[in-house]
Protein backbone atom coordinates (compact mmCIF):
# COMPACT_ATOMS: atom_id res chain seq x y z
CA UNK A 1 0.00 0.00 0.00
CA UNK A 2 1.24 3.77 -0.81
CA UNK A 3 1.28 5.68 1.93
CA UNK A 4 1.11 9.61 1.63
CA UNK A 5 2.26 12.84 3.23
CA UNK A 6 1.88 15.91 3.08
CA UNK A 7 2.40 19.53 4.66
CA UNK A 8 3.84 19.36 8.10
CA UNK A 9 3.16 15.68 8.39
CA UNK A 10 5.41 15.00 5.31
CA UNK A 11 8.22 17.58 7.47
CA UNK A 12 7.80 15.50 10.26
CA UNK A 13 7.65 12.22 8.70
CA UNK A 14 10.53 13.26 6.40
CA UNK A 15 9.53 11.72 3.48
CA UNK A 16 6.45 12.02 0.91
CA UNK A 17 5.61 8.87 0.09
CA UNK A 18 6.67 5.16 1.08
CA UNK A 19 5.20 1.79 0.16
CA UNK A 20 4.21 0.04 3.61
CA UNK A 21 3.46 -4.06 3.86
CA UNK A 22 0.52 -3.78 6.40
CA UNK A 23 -2.37 -6.24 7.48
CA UNK A 24 -4.13 -2.78 8.65
CA UNK A 25 -7.83 -3.60 8.62
CA UNK A 26 -8.74 0.05 9.41
CA UNK A 27 -6.81 3.64 9.17
CA UNK A 28 -7.04 3.61 12.81
CA UNK A 29 -4.69 0.37 12.93
CA UNK A 30 -2.16 1.65 10.20
CA UNK A 31 -2.15 4.73 12.50
CA UNK A 32 -1.02 2.04 15.41
CA UNK A 33 1.39 0.72 13.21
CA UNK A 34 2.93 4.14 12.04
CA UNK A 35 3.27 5.08 15.54
CA UNK A 36 5.33 2.25 16.66
CA UNK A 37 7.72 3.02 14.27
CA UNK A 38 9.73 5.39 14.97
CA UNK A 39 9.30 8.28 17.00
CA UNK A 40 9.13 10.85 14.04
CA UNK A 41 6.07 8.88 13.26
CA UNK A 42 4.83 9.00 16.74
CA UNK A 43 5.05 12.53 16.55
CA UNK A 44 3.46 13.33 13.32
CA UNK A 45 0.36 11.22 14.42
CA UNK A 46 0.57 12.53 18.03
CA UNK A 47 -3.50 14.30 17.88
CA UNK A 48 -5.10 12.79 15.18
CA UNK A 49 -7.48 15.80 15.68
CA UNK A 50 -5.00 17.76 14.02
CA UNK A 51 -5.18 15.33 11.32
CA UNK A 52 -7.04 14.50 7.66
CA UNK A 53 -6.80 10.97 6.12
CA UNK A 54 -7.63 10.05 2.27
CA UNK A 55 -8.16 6.84 1.17
CA UNK A 56 -7.57 6.19 -2.55
CA UNK A 57 -8.04 10.00 -2.99
CA UNK A 58 -11.25 10.27 -1.15
CA UNK A 59 -11.44 11.67 2.69
CA UNK A 60 -12.00 9.05 4.98
CA UNK A 61 -12.79 8.88 8.56
CA UNK A 62 -9.85 7.19 10.55
CA UNK A 63 -12.25 4.38 11.02
CA UNK A 64 -12.92 3.49 7.25
CA UNK A 65 -11.62 -0.04 6.59
CA UNK A 66 -8.70 -0.63 3.81
CA UNK A 67 -9.75 -3.72 2.22
CA UNK A 68 -8.62 -3.30 -0.98
CA UNK A 69 -6.76 0.31 -0.63
CA UNK A 70 -3.78 0.82 -2.74
CA UNK A 71 -3.55 4.58 -1.69
CA UNK A 72 -3.85 5.93 2.10
CA UNK A 73 -2.48 10.08 2.30
CA UNK A 74 -2.48 12.00 5.67
CA UNK A 75 -2.22 15.59 5.81
CA UNK A 76 -3.45 18.46 7.98
CA UNK A 77 -6.53 20.38 7.57
CA UNK A 78 -6.46 21.77 4.04
CA UNK A 79 -5.68 25.32 3.07
CA UNK A 80 -6.80 26.01 -0.38
CA UNK A 81 -8.26 28.91 -2.15
CA UNK B 1 -16.83 23.12 -17.19
CA UNK B 2 -13.17 23.73 -16.52
CA UNK B 3 -10.87 22.85 -13.88
CA UNK B 4 -7.43 23.83 -14.20
CA UNK B 5 -4.50 23.16 -11.70
CA UNK B 6 -1.43 24.12 -12.55
CA UNK B 7 2.07 25.95 -11.37
CA UNK B 8 2.15 28.40 -14.00
CA UNK B 9 0.47 31.99 -13.49
CA UNK B 10 -2.09 32.77 -14.85
CA UNK B 11 -4.08 35.88 -16.03
CA UNK B 12 -7.21 36.61 -14.41
CA UNK B 13 -8.53 39.35 -16.95
CA UNK B 14 -8.20 37.16 -20.47
CA UNK B 15 -9.85 33.97 -18.23
CA UNK B 16 -12.87 35.97 -16.89
CA UNK B 17 -13.02 37.72 -20.57
CA UNK B 18 -12.64 34.10 -22.01
CA UNK B 19 -15.23 32.68 -19.58
CA UNK B 20 -17.72 35.42 -20.23
CA UNK B 21 -17.51 35.72 -24.22
CA UNK B 22 -18.12 31.77 -23.73
CA UNK B 23 -21.59 32.38 -22.68
CA UNK B 24 -24.24 32.51 -24.52
CA UNK B 25 -27.27 31.83 -22.58
CA UNK B 26 -26.16 33.32 -19.29
CA UNK B 27 -26.95 37.17 -18.40
CA UNK B 28 -24.74 36.66 -15.00
CA UNK B 29 -20.92 35.78 -14.24
CA UNK B 30 -19.59 35.98 -11.12
CA UNK B 31 -16.02 35.58 -10.53
CA UNK B 32 -13.69 35.02 -7.09
CA UNK B 33 -10.20 35.71 -7.39
CA UNK B 34 -7.69 34.95 -4.15
CA UNK B 35 -4.21 36.88 -4.24
CA UNK B 36 -1.35 36.64 -2.03
CA UNK B 37 -1.51 38.79 0.79
CA UNK B 38 1.79 40.27 2.40
CA UNK B 39 1.92 39.22 6.14
CA UNK B 40 0.04 41.65 8.94
CA UNK B 41 2.28 44.05 10.46
CA UNK B 42 5.02 44.21 7.89
CA UNK B 43 6.89 40.97 8.81
CA UNK B 44 7.70 40.41 5.14
CA UNK B 45 6.36 37.74 3.25
CA UNK B 46 9.34 36.23 0.91
CA UNK B 47 7.51 33.72 -0.98
CA UNK B 48 3.94 31.48 -0.59
CA UNK B 49 4.35 27.84 -1.43
CA UNK B 50 1.65 26.09 -1.73
CA UNK B 51 1.47 22.29 -1.95
CA UNK B 52 -1.49 19.85 -2.84
CA UNK B 53 -2.16 16.33 -3.56
CA UNK B 54 -1.82 15.41 -7.54
CA UNK B 55 -4.98 12.96 -7.97
CA UNK B 56 -6.92 13.71 -5.66
CA UNK B 57 -6.46 17.67 -6.33
CA UNK B 58 -8.57 16.95 -10.01
CA UNK B 59 -10.85 14.74 -7.98
CA UNK B 60 -12.11 17.05 -5.55
CA UNK B 61 -12.36 20.14 -7.26
CA UNK B 62 -14.43 18.22 -9.97
CA UNK B 63 -16.65 16.63 -7.25
CA UNK B 64 -16.97 20.32 -6.12
CA UNK B 65 -17.98 21.45 -9.58
CA UNK B 66 -20.40 18.91 -10.02
CA UNK B 67 -22.14 19.66 -6.59
CA UNK B 68 -22.51 23.34 -7.58
CA UNK B 69 -24.08 22.48 -10.79
CA UNK B 70 -26.40 19.78 -9.07
CA UNK B 71 -27.42 22.78 -6.47
CA UNK B 72 -27.87 25.36 -9.03
CA UNK B 73 -28.94 25.77 -12.47
CA UNK B 74 -25.44 26.74 -14.01
CA UNK B 75 -24.88 27.63 -17.96
CA UNK B 76 -20.90 27.29 -16.94
CA UNK B 77 -17.82 26.71 -14.35
CA UNK B 78 -14.64 27.42 -14.17
CA UNK B 79 -11.97 26.28 -11.29
CA UNK B 80 -8.15 27.49 -11.76
CA UNK B 81 -5.95 26.83 -8.62
CA UNK B 82 -1.94 27.49 -8.20
CA UNK B 83 0.43 25.34 -6.86
CA UNK B 84 4.07 25.79 -5.95
CA UNK B 85 5.71 29.38 -5.31
CA UNK B 86 4.14 32.50 -5.88
CA UNK B 87 4.73 36.23 -3.90
CA UNK B 88 2.62 39.01 -2.94
CA UNK B 89 0.22 40.02 -4.98
CA UNK B 90 0.10 37.43 -7.29
CA UNK B 91 -3.03 35.24 -7.99
CA UNK B 92 -3.18 32.11 -6.34
CA UNK B 93 -6.46 30.90 -8.14
CA UNK B 94 -10.13 31.80 -9.24
CA UNK B 95 -13.30 30.83 -9.94
CA UNK B 96 -16.24 31.53 -12.06
CA UNK B 97 -20.16 30.64 -12.00
CA UNK B 98 -22.18 32.00 -14.98
CA UNK B 99 -25.78 31.36 -14.74
CA UNK B 100 -28.69 33.10 -15.95
CA UNK B 101 -29.86 34.72 -12.71
CA UNK B 102 -27.72 36.21 -10.50
CA UNK B 103 -28.57 34.42 -7.21
CA UNK B 104 -27.36 31.34 -8.79
CA UNK B 105 -24.52 32.64 -9.62
CA UNK B 106 -22.85 34.09 -6.19
CA UNK B 107 -24.29 31.08 -4.47
CA UNK B 108 -22.49 28.78 -6.39
CA UNK B 109 -19.32 30.75 -6.56
CA UNK B 110 -19.41 31.19 -2.86
CA UNK B 111 -20.47 27.35 -2.41
CA UNK B 112 -17.11 26.77 -4.62
CA UNK B 113 -15.24 28.97 -2.76
CA UNK B 114 -16.32 27.26 0.74
CA UNK B 115 -15.76 23.50 -0.40
CA UNK B 116 -12.49 24.57 -2.53
CA UNK B 117 -11.26 26.04 1.21
CA UNK B 118 -12.00 23.00 3.14
CA UNK B 119 -12.11 20.26 1.24
CA UNK B 120 -9.62 20.20 -2.11
CA UNK B 121 -5.82 18.86 -1.26
CA UNK B 122 -3.76 22.44 -1.14
CA UNK B 123 -1.39 23.58 1.84
CA UNK B 124 0.20 26.97 1.85
CA UNK B 125 3.03 27.94 4.09
CA UNK B 126 4.09 30.98 4.14
CA UNK B 127 7.98 32.23 4.20
CA UNK B 128 9.46 35.50 5.70
CA UNK B 129 13.06 35.47 5.89
CA UNK B 130 13.02 33.86 9.55
CA UNK B 131 11.72 30.72 8.59
CA UNK B 132 8.15 28.92 6.95
CA UNK B 133 4.92 28.41 8.97
CA UNK B 134 2.00 26.43 7.65
CA UNK B 135 -1.04 28.46 7.23
CA UNK B 136 -3.69 27.10 9.63
CA UNK B 137 -7.11 26.21 8.88
CA UNK B 138 -9.67 28.76 10.68
CA UNK B 139 -12.49 27.32 12.18
CA UNK B 140 -14.54 29.85 10.28
CA UNK B 141 -13.98 27.96 7.33
CA UNK B 142 -15.05 24.86 8.30
CA UNK B 143 -18.21 26.15 9.98
CA UNK B 144 -19.00 27.86 6.39
CA UNK B 145 -19.69 24.43 5.03
CA UNK B 146 -22.52 24.25 7.31
CA UNK B 147 -25.07 26.53 5.64
CA UNK B 148 -25.15 24.99 2.25
CA UNK C 1 -13.61 53.50 -4.67
CA UNK C 2 -14.92 54.26 -8.19
CA UNK C 3 -17.42 54.65 -10.01
CA UNK C 4 -18.29 55.00 -14.10
CA UNK C 5 -21.43 55.00 -15.84
CA UNK C 6 -20.81 55.48 -19.08
CA UNK C 7 -22.20 55.03 -22.72
CA UNK C 8 -19.00 53.19 -24.54
CA UNK C 9 -18.08 49.19 -23.69
CA UNK C 10 -15.87 48.41 -21.17
CA UNK C 11 -12.94 45.69 -20.94
CA UNK C 12 -14.16 42.99 -18.20
CA UNK C 13 -10.44 41.49 -18.11
CA UNK C 14 -8.77 44.35 -18.16
CA UNK C 15 -11.32 46.12 -15.50
CA UNK C 16 -10.61 42.80 -13.11
CA UNK C 17 -6.76 42.81 -13.65
CA UNK C 18 -6.92 46.79 -12.82
CA UNK C 19 -8.87 46.14 -10.07
CA UNK C 20 -7.37 42.93 -8.61
CA UNK C 21 -3.77 44.86 -8.96
CA UNK C 22 -4.60 47.85 -7.30
CA UNK C 23 -5.20 45.66 -4.21
CA UNK C 24 -2.01 45.18 -1.68
CA UNK C 25 -3.70 44.28 1.61
CA UNK C 26 -7.17 42.30 0.32
CA UNK C 27 -6.66 38.76 -0.75
CA UNK C 28 -10.20 38.80 -1.87
CA UNK C 29 -11.66 39.65 -5.11
CA UNK C 30 -15.30 39.49 -6.08
CA UNK C 31 -16.95 40.42 -9.63
CA UNK C 32 -19.81 40.32 -11.13
CA UNK C 33 -20.51 41.05 -14.62
CA UNK C 34 -24.15 41.55 -16.15
CA UNK C 35 -24.33 40.28 -19.86
CA UNK C 36 -26.47 41.11 -22.23
CA UNK C 37 -28.28 37.84 -22.92
CA UNK C 38 -30.72 36.99 -26.04
CA UNK C 39 -34.42 36.78 -26.13
CA UNK C 40 -35.88 33.33 -24.89
CA UNK C 41 -37.45 31.41 -27.69
CA UNK C 42 -35.30 32.33 -30.35
CA UNK C 43 -37.26 35.77 -30.88
CA UNK C 44 -34.59 37.54 -31.50
CA UNK C 45 -32.83 40.59 -29.76
CA UNK C 46 -32.02 43.06 -31.97
CA UNK C 47 -30.44 45.29 -29.54
CA UNK C 48 -31.13 46.85 -25.86
CA UNK C 49 -31.30 50.33 -24.88
CA UNK C 50 -30.47 51.36 -21.08
CA UNK C 51 -31.90 54.77 -20.21
CA UNK C 52 -30.61 56.46 -17.45
CA UNK C 53 -30.89 59.71 -15.22
CA UNK C 54 -27.83 61.40 -15.56
CA UNK C 55 -26.98 63.16 -12.21
CA UNK C 56 -29.24 61.09 -10.31
CA UNK C 57 -27.47 57.62 -11.05
CA UNK C 58 -24.13 58.88 -9.94
CA UNK C 59 -25.62 59.96 -6.65
CA UNK C 60 -27.32 56.32 -5.75
CA UNK C 61 -24.21 54.38 -7.02
CA UNK C 62 -22.23 56.84 -4.67
CA UNK C 63 -25.02 55.95 -2.06
CA UNK C 64 -24.93 52.04 -2.77
CA UNK C 65 -21.30 51.92 -2.35
CA UNK C 66 -21.19 54.08 0.68
CA UNK C 67 -23.67 52.04 2.27
CA UNK C 68 -21.49 48.52 1.15
CA UNK C 69 -18.52 49.75 2.64
CA UNK C 70 -20.16 50.66 5.81
CA UNK C 71 -21.64 47.74 6.70
CA UNK C 72 -18.49 45.66 5.33
CA UNK C 73 -14.61 46.03 6.14
CA UNK C 74 -13.85 46.50 2.32
CA UNK C 75 -10.36 47.65 0.65
CA UNK C 76 -12.29 48.75 -2.44
CA UNK C 77 -14.92 49.01 -4.57
CA UNK C 78 -16.07 49.50 -8.39
CA UNK C 79 -19.24 49.56 -10.21
CA UNK C 80 -19.38 50.54 -14.12
CA UNK C 81 -22.59 50.51 -15.76
CA UNK C 82 -23.18 51.54 -19.25
CA UNK C 83 -26.32 53.24 -20.81
CA UNK C 84 -27.15 53.86 -24.82
CA UNK C 85 -26.86 50.93 -27.19
CA UNK C 86 -25.94 47.67 -27.08
CA UNK C 87 -26.24 44.03 -28.84
CA UNK C 88 -26.10 40.36 -26.97
CA UNK C 89 -23.35 39.47 -25.26
CA UNK C 90 -22.65 42.66 -24.56
CA UNK C 91 -21.50 43.53 -20.93
CA UNK C 92 -23.99 45.63 -19.34
CA UNK C 93 -22.28 46.33 -16.41
CA UNK C 94 -20.08 45.05 -13.72
CA UNK C 95 -19.30 45.88 -10.08
CA UNK C 96 -16.10 44.29 -7.84
CA UNK C 97 -15.56 44.16 -4.26
CA UNK C 98 -12.31 43.53 -2.64
CA UNK C 99 -11.53 42.57 1.09
CA UNK C 100 -9.54 40.97 3.40
CA UNK C 101 -11.78 37.91 3.84
CA UNK C 102 -13.72 35.99 0.77
CA UNK C 103 -16.95 36.33 2.63
CA UNK C 104 -17.51 40.68 2.88
CA UNK C 105 -16.17 40.41 -0.79
CA UNK C 106 -19.16 38.09 -1.69
CA UNK C 107 -21.53 39.70 0.31
CA UNK C 108 -21.08 43.35 -0.43
CA UNK C 109 -20.78 42.25 -4.48
CA UNK C 110 -24.46 40.99 -3.68
CA UNK C 111 -25.49 43.90 -1.68
CA UNK C 112 -23.91 46.18 -4.88
CA UNK C 113 -26.63 44.36 -7.51
CA UNK C 114 -29.38 43.79 -5.30
CA UNK C 115 -29.47 47.56 -4.65
CA UNK C 116 -28.52 48.44 -8.19
CA UNK C 117 -30.85 46.58 -9.68
CA UNK C 118 -33.93 48.05 -7.92
CA UNK C 119 -32.59 51.42 -6.44
CA UNK C 120 -30.29 52.98 -9.61
CA UNK C 121 -32.31 54.84 -11.87
CA UNK C 122 -31.72 52.62 -14.99
CA UNK C 123 -34.32 51.25 -17.42
CA UNK C 124 -34.09 48.65 -19.93
CA UNK C 125 -35.26 48.03 -23.23
CA UNK C 126 -35.85 45.19 -25.44
CA UNK C 127 -35.94 45.62 -29.47
CA UNK C 128 -36.75 43.10 -31.52
CA UNK C 129 -38.02 43.57 -34.96
CA UNK C 130 -41.59 43.65 -34.63
CA UNK C 131 -40.48 46.28 -31.99
CA UNK C 132 -39.54 47.67 -28.42
CA UNK C 133 -40.48 46.41 -24.72
CA UNK C 134 -39.67 47.47 -21.57
CA UNK C 135 -38.63 45.55 -19.27
CA UNK C 136 -40.40 44.73 -16.43
CA UNK C 137 -39.07 45.09 -12.68
CA UNK C 138 -39.38 41.65 -11.20
CA UNK C 139 -40.75 40.87 -7.53
CA UNK C 140 -37.72 39.00 -6.59
CA UNK C 141 -35.47 41.99 -7.37
CA UNK C 142 -37.42 44.27 -4.70
CA UNK C 143 -37.85 40.80 -2.52
CA UNK C 144 -34.03 40.21 -2.63
CA UNK C 145 -33.18 43.70 -0.51
CA UNK C 146 -35.16 42.84 2.41
CA UNK C 147 -32.60 40.63 3.16
CA UNK C 148 -29.79 43.28 3.55
CA UNK D 1 -39.83 73.33 -11.12
CA UNK D 2 -38.47 70.81 -13.83
CA UNK D 3 -40.60 67.47 -14.27
CA UNK D 4 -38.73 64.63 -15.96
CA UNK D 5 -40.09 61.57 -17.38
CA UNK D 6 -37.92 58.18 -17.74
CA UNK D 7 -38.62 55.55 -19.88
CA UNK D 8 -42.62 54.33 -21.01
CA UNK D 9 -43.66 57.64 -18.66
CA UNK D 10 -41.24 59.50 -21.25
CA UNK D 11 -42.92 57.92 -24.27
CA UNK D 12 -46.58 58.00 -23.26
CA UNK D 13 -46.49 61.71 -22.15
CA UNK D 14 -43.96 62.42 -25.16
CA UNK D 15 -41.66 64.58 -23.35
CA UNK D 16 -38.40 63.73 -21.34
CA UNK D 17 -38.30 67.28 -19.00
CA UNK D 18 -40.54 70.19 -18.72
CA UNK D 19 -40.73 73.25 -16.90
CA UNK D 20 -44.23 73.20 -14.58
CA UNK D 21 -45.65 76.18 -12.76
CA UNK D 22 -47.24 74.96 -9.92
CA UNK D 23 -47.97 75.57 -5.64
CA UNK D 24 -48.29 72.20 -5.48
CA UNK D 25 -47.33 70.75 -1.21
CA UNK D 26 -46.45 67.38 -1.96
CA UNK D 27 -45.84 64.51 -5.13
CA UNK D 28 -49.38 63.87 -4.97
CA UNK D 29 -50.77 67.52 -5.66
CA UNK D 30 -48.47 68.04 -8.50
CA UNK D 31 -49.52 64.74 -9.96
CA UNK D 32 -52.89 65.65 -9.74
CA UNK D 33 -52.25 69.22 -11.50
CA UNK D 34 -50.69 67.13 -14.41
CA UNK D 35 -53.23 64.21 -14.46
CA UNK D 36 -55.74 67.01 -15.13
CA UNK D 37 -53.90 68.45 -18.18
CA UNK D 38 -54.38 65.81 -21.05
CA UNK D 39 -54.97 62.42 -21.95
CA UNK D 40 -51.71 61.44 -22.48
CA UNK D 41 -50.56 62.52 -18.81
CA UNK D 42 -53.86 61.12 -16.91
CA UNK D 43 -52.80 57.97 -19.01
CA UNK D 44 -49.21 57.81 -17.45
CA UNK D 45 -50.16 58.92 -14.09
CA UNK D 46 -53.08 56.33 -14.03
CA UNK D 47 -51.31 53.73 -12.02
CA UNK D 48 -49.21 55.49 -9.60
CA UNK D 49 -48.40 51.35 -8.06
CA UNK D 50 -46.52 51.09 -11.33
CA UNK D 51 -44.65 55.02 -10.80
CA UNK D 52 -41.66 55.62 -9.13
CA UNK D 53 -40.82 59.03 -7.84
CA UNK D 54 -37.60 61.56 -7.32
CA UNK D 55 -37.41 64.29 -5.51
CA UNK D 56 -34.06 66.18 -6.49
CA UNK D 57 -32.75 62.99 -7.31
CA UNK D 58 -33.64 61.31 -4.13
CA UNK D 59 -36.19 58.42 -4.47
CA UNK D 60 -39.28 59.79 -2.42
CA UNK D 61 -43.08 58.77 -1.37
CA UNK D 62 -45.51 60.57 -3.03
CA UNK D 63 -46.76 62.22 -0.19
CA UNK D 64 -43.58 63.92 -0.13
CA UNK D 65 -43.63 67.63 0.18
CA UNK D 66 -42.19 69.50 -2.50
CA UNK D 67 -41.06 73.16 -0.33
CA UNK D 68 -37.85 74.05 -2.28
CA UNK D 69 -37.83 71.40 -4.95
CA UNK D 70 -36.43 72.10 -8.12
CA UNK D 71 -36.56 68.74 -9.61
CA UNK D 72 -39.25 65.95 -9.75
CA UNK D 73 -39.07 62.60 -11.81
CA UNK D 74 -41.46 60.08 -12.40
CA UNK D 75 -40.54 56.77 -14.05
CA UNK D 76 -41.63 53.05 -13.59
CA UNK D 77 -39.74 50.93 -11.18
CA UNK D 78 -35.91 50.75 -11.72
CA UNK D 79 -34.26 47.77 -13.87
CA UNK D 80 -30.60 48.25 -13.65
CA UNK D 81 -27.88 45.62 -13.21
Amino acid sequence: MDVLYFAWVRERIGLPREQVETQARTVNDLVAELRAREERYAAAFADLSALRVAVDQELADFDAPLDGAREVAFFPPMTGG
Amino acid sequence: MTIRVQEQPFDLGEEANAFADAQDDAGAVVTFTGIVRDLPGGAGLDRMVIEHYPGMTEKALGQIAADARTRWELADVLIIHRYGEMRAGERIMMVAAAARHRKNAFDAAEFLMDYLKSRAPFWKKEHTTDGGDWVAARDEDEDALKRW
